[in-house]
């Protein structure tokens, strides 16, 4: 290969960030910006899903480049792992830059061709942080990332819940940094080399490596939206235009996914058994967190959010789940766990992203985002609707598609678990696989609740009539992202053979033998034990449809007759009486009452226009960020008495000072 | 020789010439011409030292060393940016009444003055004339911070005054101890003053009397770095007095207080042998960004939170210079370069923000991006690049100083991270309503002066990315001496 | 892949979609008598089926592609599951494609469908029952897979003819976590196939009924598949029912064509019993508040994942 | 005090001389004696630099015991006057804690400064060593005479008395500094002195008083 392929990666990024710098030069021209220079990021993106497609079972090629610190210039590394996510980036984001480039319309907020460049320095970013190979580089790319995703949710910073949730964004982000180079302080375990390679080689001692492990559990959490520290996800991601949500929930959530891959797996060598509990634990519960509030929100992109948390919280306790059987030290369990968090992982990025572009289409048809006033769309908007079912189907975890696949994997690998010596873990492996199954029961119960409000039934406004169905540009992102969904679903076993490079990178050994011998069967351990094969699934079912439809059509004869709906005989039939969202979450508002904190909007008897309105809260906010807000606020009320004013208040300091000093000498 | 004459030569020229024709249209002009012309002598006098090493010319007056050559250069740098800022500046000040051109003539001529003074104290050898050249600079800035007349100028200045005449009566203090010590080794007469000479000497001086003198010295010179104890008056200086003064007070005097602590550190460390000094910096530098920290969340006044950041940042390199060590001292020098830049970045940006809006309460600043988005993304940027966040160089020196203070002093590093999360959040909670949303704010009548301000930003996102050899070299060097 | 395979898997497929109206029909009957009312003809499900299909559809206006396309995806899918089951023999080739887990995957599918169908008309019975439907949904799918996961960790394997080939030829111990597991089946099994406490499948009282109510809108040969696959649905639960906790009978894969003919009648034998037994779970219990559902398929939960504890904790 | 040379006792009697000024302007009232006493201290302080420039026959330090008669008894006293006459703040001057405390603070102030300043004189090679003390001392007492004062000038005028001891230090410690050295400190307060000049008047334009309880309004703890 003449190239190598780390420098075409460093290609792409700097003709990402070329990309954005020309976007800036005429920032008010919005044809230049949406049909050259997005499409061209597009394309940008495409070639680095394939340069790291090939490298991905390349052995890892490191490089320096003369930026940064004079003695801690940038260090990049292209291995299994970074190429695996790099092909994740540049496949969902070469979607996401074709669907902006029919989505922005030169909207008062931000100039497009601002937007342009903060989007593509926000792509840079994320590829950056995916090839960094020392903390510095990684530290400088990781904010980057989130500030030039911060400069984006507040494209319309006229909205003050925006400049908020913008705020809360980048402030615990920013907290998360600060957390992981803590973490990454304690890795280079006092050599002072920064780079990842001497971190590998540092053995840390004693209680390092668990402070290491939860710092950067706590950091990476943070950016991924793990339970106590998720509060900025709902806001942020419906505040951004929908191809950033889509950009941010799909992919920028698998950069911190990647990173704490990164340091448990390559970084550190000791694994403890309980870290993978405990790892499980926080990430059942985020799923489940997620998941229940996705089910009551009454806003499409919140709900879609919330959705987001619930699948993170699936991959991480996937990835506790593999730390617990790279601690007693099973390679091809862990093998197996690491392709189902790792394929989970580029699935969500494709049907997430496919999810919200499809609101970003009927936020712009309709310009409606609360599900209360939306409905019937399929009919207006087919392309988007039919696409959205795709992607719907796929979240749910319904089988020919490619949620089902890893969830299956997941499931195969928490059956495996009764083979571990340690009897409390087998107590409690049931116990989660139980959880994870309620997740993915719940996450169907949302997506057919998200599907049916939009897109079925009668539409509830009059002006939903006048929505038009996706430009060009935007039908065919959602086509292509459609189509991965299907491929992805149906052929696991070449995904799988993409993921295995990176299950030997990450556990050392070569796993015994192959997760997926033929093409047609994916077999993780033996083919007797339990084996699924998506295609022939499909098959079956498509053949057997197609038969009975051509079978009835022509036995019996297909004469349709279109009639007012029958509704048990009841004449008068309003759009209104459709279940509302607040409706159709009302059943997990009962069973899950403790979850929510509800805050209810009853009419007194005579209210002339009763209202009602009942709004799920987050138990969150009340039991843990106010109290620290608070506890700030008074802090620094105890500050401020040093600033009294008076002067000679301020000589006895300075004179207090130089006597205590004094005294001190000696 | 000539470029240290030079040097000083032209900011002496330009206050005589000022004072003379201040009142005249063409004064700005005037100050811009002279700051140039300092800026220019000091990248001569700069070349000079990289070509040909550390000078020791006048009969061992001035000393020039790779330390004190990059202060001179940024201080001529932002000496000059500031000049040009303020001809906007004053111009707009003038337009709606608050300067009459009298003061005008005082504003222009004090501003030579003090940079004269600030390049005095940074190119002498002698320690007494480094302490004369401090007091002068107090001097001359009581006068411009109290130039609106205002009760709350008059208030700022007359703190500034009392509480820095105090705090430099210890320094003297603290200078007659050194020159007490020296005197017995040195001999009288007035080599025992001169900072190459104790160098020289310094492992034979007496240890009790110089950690005396050290106590005085720094609390001293630390009142005009602003040190918590001893920050109170900085404020209210910094918040009440013209921009430009805010900026050149902000960016440039702090340093040049900091630069002095250094050099008596230098001194006192190869007496004392033990880390006497370097903790004591240590704790204050500590204490500093914890209590600024603290204190940020309070503000209301736009021009006071970021005269509360300069304490935090002051406090910063105290800690790192206290630290000690190459890699501490090479990030406290380049923490000095891009926290000046970015500082008077950020008070260019305010002040034209408070002018467009007639106010320095945050909560009537809205929306100045939609207003003039020039304005609106340099004060976000430069909010951006205060704070630490990566691209920008402020991040590269807060990197390793985190990264030093984790590996020497890990029980410091929580806390420091706490006071860092924690300024974040007041800052940009305060910061960004003042830049985005619904704008409130009127238009300036003549269009922001945003040149300097972007390139101090440039310069600061390119230390961030890459640092030029030439640069790194000066600060490693520098950072040796400093040991 | 051998033709025996082949014969036996699509055998066994015809029996499926022959028997399951005749099973439907059977427990009717059973319910009459023991109701002591008149019981209807056995062989009405094939009459009603016959009828719609010759009948004019008729389709609400707002209706999309979904609705009408809804009922043959649920047949089709209900079909793939009854090819994965095995009834008569576990030499199933398609068996090796989808193993327990798919099968569930498999009725999620069916039911999203349904549900979406049923939201599609935009009347206020359909997304009601598609409410309801998807909560006994996401209620009961995680105790069958627990069940699943119960009889698998016991077996070794997910896929149900190994299942049912370890069951079927072990010495006939003992097994509580089976017990457990057989309890918490049967109720899953009654909330989903619309069986009495939960769902009453006779109702047309619009608040009461949630399977009914999704299917309001259909007509004519809509309506016959959808009541195709809801008995075919009835006669892959009762199988698996069967397969996993009554395994004997069944042929063994290597087993030639006398075994298969010979498993046919205790496969009739054993539905007919179930059937009963279905049919007295009915009279006995009285339909319970919708709300009073998530209780009963919680302890259903409860069950198959106590009888998982219990695996762990016996061996057996 | 018999053992060392005349001027050495002299200088040390000056010494003394200085600190009961010193300590007697911290519980002076009245805002005219107290311009008085800093007069009589600069010409303790004056002829003390004389003696030392007699004893060491350093030049300079006549040079800088005139511009101390100059300065310290001549021009600032005079100002003060000038400024109080035209200021009319004639009243009578109380501090912000009663007498007894500031004279016990001040007492312990002294005995601080003795014992610190003991281990340093030790080493002084010069005769008049043990003034250090006393110079830090007189040091200390400017300082609370500033800390305890309500009105401006008063403020002032124990910042010239801290100046004061500054240079006792400096002239009876180290036989007086570099010439430069102490032309650049005499010229500082002498701008200084101009400087507050200026303020004054602004001030009581401002304020039409000289308190300093006006000048409290930045503050954070409202």
């Amino acid at each position: 290969m003449t190239v190598p392929p780390l420098s075409l990666v460093i290609a792409a990024i700097v003709a990402w960030l070329a990309i954005g710098t020309t976007g800036l030069v005429r920032p008010r021209n919005l044809r230049f910006v949406s049909r050259a220079l997005f499409p061209a990021g597009a394309i940008v993106g495409l070639a680095l899903a394939a340069v790291a497609g090939y490298s991905i079972d390349l052995p890892p090629a490191s490089a320096v480049l003369p930026l940064g610190l004079p003695d801690l210039p940038f260090h990049l590394r292209l291995d299994a792992l970074s190429a695996f996510f790099l092909l994740l980036l540049g496949a969902a984001g070469a979607a996401i830059s074709l669907f902006s480039a029919g989505y922005f319309r030169s909207s008062e907020g931000t100039p497009p061709g601002v937007i342009c460049f903060q989007y593509h320095v926000f792509l840079a970013a994320m590829a950056f942080v995916l090839v960094a190979d020392d903390a510095y580089a990684f530290m400088v790319a990781w904010e980057s990332m989130a500030l030039a995703s911060f400069f984006l949710v507040i494209t319309e910073h006229r909205i003050a819940e925006i400049r908020r949730a913008g705020f809360l964004y980048l402030l615990i982000a920013h907290i998360g940094a600060i957390a992981i180079l803590l973490a990454f302080g304690v890795l280079q375990g006092g050599t002072g080399d920064y780079t990842f390679d001497s971190m590998r080689a540092v053995i840390l001692q004693g209680a390092w490596p668990t402070t290491a492990f939860f710092l950067a559990l706590a950091g990476f959490g943070a950016k991924a939206g793990l339970l106590p520290l998720h509060i900025w996800l709902p806001e942020a991601h419906p505040a951004a235009p929908s191809p950033v949500s889509a950009l941010m929930s799909g992919v920028m959530l698998k950069t911190a996914i990647y990173g704490l891959l990164r340091v448990t797996f390559d970084l550190m060598h000791a694994q403890l058994w309980w870290w993978g509990v405990v790892a499980l634990a926080l990430g059942l519960s985020t799923a489940l967190f997620g998941v229940v509030f996705a089910a009551v929100q009454t806003d499409m992109k919140r709900l879609l959010a919330y959705s987001s948390i619930e699948n993170i919280g699936i991959i991480v306790a996937g990835i506790g789940l593999a730390i617990l059987f790279k601690a007693y030290d099973k390679p091809l369990l862990t093998a197996v766990t690491l392709t189902a968090v790792l394929y989970h992982a580029l699935n969500h990025a494709f049907f997430k992203s496919l999810l919200f572009l499809a609101t970003g289409s009927v936020l712009h048809a309709t310009n409606e985002r609360s599900l209360g006033k939306l409905g019937g769309l399929i009919h207006r908007m087919p392309w988007v609707a039919w696409l959205a079912l795709v992607g719907t189907l796929a979240a749910a975890g319904i089988p020919p598609l490619n949620g089902f696949v890893s969830e299956w994997l997941l499931l195969q690998a928490f059956l495996f678990t009764p083979s571990l010596p340690q009897s409390f873990v087998n107590m409690l492996v049931p116990l989660a696989a139980a959880a994870l199954v309620l997740s993915a029961a719940l996450a169907a119960y949302v997506m057919v609740k998200f599907f049916g409000v939009v897109f079925l039934g009668r539409p509830r406004e009059p002006n939903l009539a006048y929505a038009r169905d996706a430009g060009r540009f935007e039908r065919f992102a959602l086509i292509y992202l459609g189509a991965g969904c299907v491929l992805l679903g149906v052929l696991p076993v070449n995904v799988i053979a993409l993921i295995e490079p990176v299950n030997t990178l990450l556990i050392g050994t070569r796993a015994s033998q192959p997760i997926a011998d033929n093409w047609l069967l994916l077999a993780p351990i033996s083919a007797d034990r339990s084996s699924y094969s998506p295609l022939i699934v499909l098959a079956v079912i498509v053949g057997v449809v197609m038969l009975t439809m051509r079978v009835v059509h022509r036995l019996y004869h297909g004469r349709v007759r279109h009639a007012p709906a029958w509704d048990c005989g009841f004449p008068l039939q309003t759009p209104r009486m459709q279940d509302t969202a607040e409706g159709f979450g009302q059943p997990i508002r009962q069973i899950f009452e403790p979850f929510f904190l509800i805050e209810r909007h009853l009419p007194s008897p005579f209210d002339p226009a009763p209202r009602y309105s009942v709004k799920a809260h987050d138990r969150f906010w009340g039991a843990l960020y106010l109290p620290i807000a608070r506890g700030a606020e008074s802090l620094a009320r105890l500050a401020g008495l040093i600033q009294r004013g008076r002067i000679s208040v301020y000589l006895t300091y300075s004179f207090c000072t130089l006597l205590a000093l004094l005294f001190f000498v000696r | 020789m000539i470029e240290i004459l030079a040097v000083l030569g032209f900011p002496l020229a330009g206050a005589a010439v000022l004072a003379a024709l201040g009142e005249r249209r063409q004064a700005p002009a005037v100050n811009i011409a002279f700051s140039f012309l300092t800026f220019a002598a000091a990248v001569a006098l700069t070349v000079r030292v990289i070509v040909s090493g550390p000078l020791l010319v006048a009969d061992r007056q001035f000393f020039v060393d790779s330390f004190n050559v990059f202060l001179v250069a940024l201080t001529a740098f932002v000496g000059l940016t500031t000049a040009i800022f303020s001809r906007t500046y004053m111009r707009i000040e003038q337009e709606k009444g608050r300067l009459t051109l009298g003061r005008l003539r005082l504003y222009h001529s004090m501003y030579q003055l003090f940079n004269c003074t600030m390049l005095v104290a940074l190119l002498t050898n002698n320690m007494g004339i480094l302490w004369v050249a401090m007091e002068a600079a107090t001097l001359t800035t009581v006068l411009l911070v109290s130039l609106y007349r205002t009760p709350a100028s008059l208030e700022a200045a007359w703190k500034y005054f009392i509480l820095c005449g105090v705090g430099i009566a210890q320094a003297l203090f603290g200078t007659i101890l050194l020159y007490f010590a020296a005197e017995k080794l040195l001999g009288g007469g007035g080599g025992a003053l001169l900072w190459t000479e104790l160098d020289d000497v310094k492992t034979q001086l007496e240890p009790t009397v110089l950690s005396i003198a050290f106590v005085f010295l720094l609390v001293g010179y630390g009142t005009k770095v602003g040190l918590v104890p001893l920050h109170n008056w900085l404020p209210d200086a910094h918040a009440e007095g013209p921009t430009p003064v805010s900026a050149v007070l902000s960016g440039l005097l702090l340093n040049v207080a900091l630069y002095a602590v250094v050099r008596c550190k230098v001194l006192v460390e190869g007496s004392l042998h033990n880390s006497f000094a370097r903790d004591l910096m240590l704790g204050f530098g500590l204490l500093s960004v914890v209590t600024a920290s603290l204190l940020l969340s309070r503000q209301k006044d736009v021009k006071r939170l970021f005269a509360y950041s300069s304490i935090e940042h002051m406090g910063i390199m105290t800690f790192a210079f206290g630290m000690g060590g190459a890699v501490a001292n090479f990030a406290a020098l380049l923490h000095m370069t891009v926290h000046s830049l970015t500082k008077s970045a950020i008070f260019f940006t305010v002040g034209h923000a408070a002018q467009a809006s007639g106010t320095q309460i945050m909560d009537d600043i809205r929306g100045l991006v939609t207003a003039s988005p020039m304005l609106g993304w340099g004060l976000a940027l430069g909010t951006l690049a205060i704070l630490g966040m990566p691209p920008f160089g402020v991040f590269a020196s807060e990197f390793l100083i985190l990264v030093t203070a984790i590996g020497e002093r890990p029980w410091a590093a929580p806390f420091f991270l706490v006071a860092l999360g924690l300024a974040f959040a007041a800052v940009f909670s305060k910061v960004l309503p003042m830049v985005f949303g619904a704008t409130t704010g009127g238009r300036l009548p003549h269009p922001p002066a945003m040149f300097p301000v972007f390139v101090h930003l440039g310069l600061v996102l390119l230390l961030g990315l890459w640092i030029p050899p030439f640069l790194a070299d000066w600060y490693r060097q520098a950072a040796r001496l400093i040991g | 892949m051998s033709a025996a395979g082949i014969a036996s898997q699509l055998l066994q497929f015809a029996i499926a979609l022959a028997l399951a109206p005749l099973l439907v029909g059977w427990v009717n009957q059973c319910r009459a008598w023991l109701q002591n009312k008149s019981a209807p003809s056995l062989f009405l499900p094939y009459f009603t089926i016959r009828k719609l299909f010759v009948k004019d559809a008729v389709v609400a206006e707002g209706a999309s592609a979904i609705f009408r396309t809804t009922p043959y995806i649920v047949f089709g899918a209900m079909c793939c599951a009854a090819a994965i089951v095995p009834s008569l023999a576990t030499d199933l080739p398609f068996a090796r494609a989808a193993d327990a887990i798919a099968l569930v995957g498999l009725f999620a599918l069916a039911r999203v469908f349904i549900a979406l169908a049923a939201m599609d008309i935009g009347t206020a019975f359909g997304s009601l029952g598609a409410r309801r439907e998807m909560l006994v949904g996401f209620l009961a799918e995680p105790a069958l897979l627990m069940v699943l996961f119960t009889a698998s960790l016991i077996s070794g394997s997910t896929s149900l003819p190994t299942i049912v080939d370890t069951f079927a030829h072990r010495d006939l111990a003992i097994y509580p976590s089976l017990a457990f597991a057989g309890v918490a089946f049967t109720m899953v099994s009654l909330a989903e196939n619309a069986r009495i406490p939960v769902d009453n499948p006779a109702t047309h009282l619009e608040l009461t009924m949630i399977h009914e109510a999704m299917v309001l809108e259909y007509s004519a040969r809509h309506l016959a598949l959808i009541e195709w696959a809801a008995a075919l649905k009835l006669f892959n639960y009762s199988c698996i029912g069967l397969a996993l906790f009554f395994p004997w009978g069944i042929a063994a894969a290597e087993d030639g064509w006398l075994a298969l003919l010979g498993a046919a009648p205790v496969l009739i034998v054993k539905l007919a019993l179930g059937g009963f037994l279905l049919a007295v779970i009915e009279t006995l219990s009285a339909k319970m508040r919708i709300f009073r559902a998530p209780e009963f398929l919680g302890t259903a939960f409860l069950l198959a994942v106590l009888a998982m504890l219990v695996n762990q904790m016996l061996g057996s | 005090m018999a053992g060392i040379p005349l001027y050495a006792q002299l200088i040390n009697l000056l010494a003394a001389i200085l600190l009961l000024l010193a300590f007697a302007m911290l519980t002076q009232r009245r805002v005219l004696s107290l311009v008085n006493l800093f007069a009589l201290q600069g010409i303790a302080l004056g002829t003390s630099t004389a003696i030392v420039a007699y004893a060491t026959g350093q030049m300079h330090l006549y040079a800088s015991a005139g511009m101390t008669f100059a300065l310290k008894v001549g021009l600032l006293p005079w100002l003060l006057h000038w400024l109080i006459r035209r200021l009319d703040v004639k009243w009578d001057v109380e501090g912000l804690i009663n007498v007894p405390t500031t004279m016990l603070i001040g007492i312990v102030l002294v005995v601080f400064s003795f014992n610190l300043a003991a281990p340093i004189s030790q080493l002084a090679s010069t005769v008049t060593r043990a003034t250090l003390g006393i110079a830090m001392a007189s040091v200390m007492l400017s300082f609370l005479m500033m800390i305890t004062r309500r009105k401006a000038l008063p403020q002032v005028i124990g910042f010239l008395a801290m100046e004061n001891g500054l240079f006792f230090a400096a002239t009876s410690a180290t036989y007086g500094m570099p010439m430069v050295v102490e032309l650049g400190v005499a010229l500082d307060v002498l701008v200084g002195m101009m400087i507050v000049g200026v303020f004054f008047f602004q001030i009581r334009e401002q304020f039409d008083s000289l308190d300093l309880k006006h000048l409290e309004k930045l503050k954070e703890s409202e």
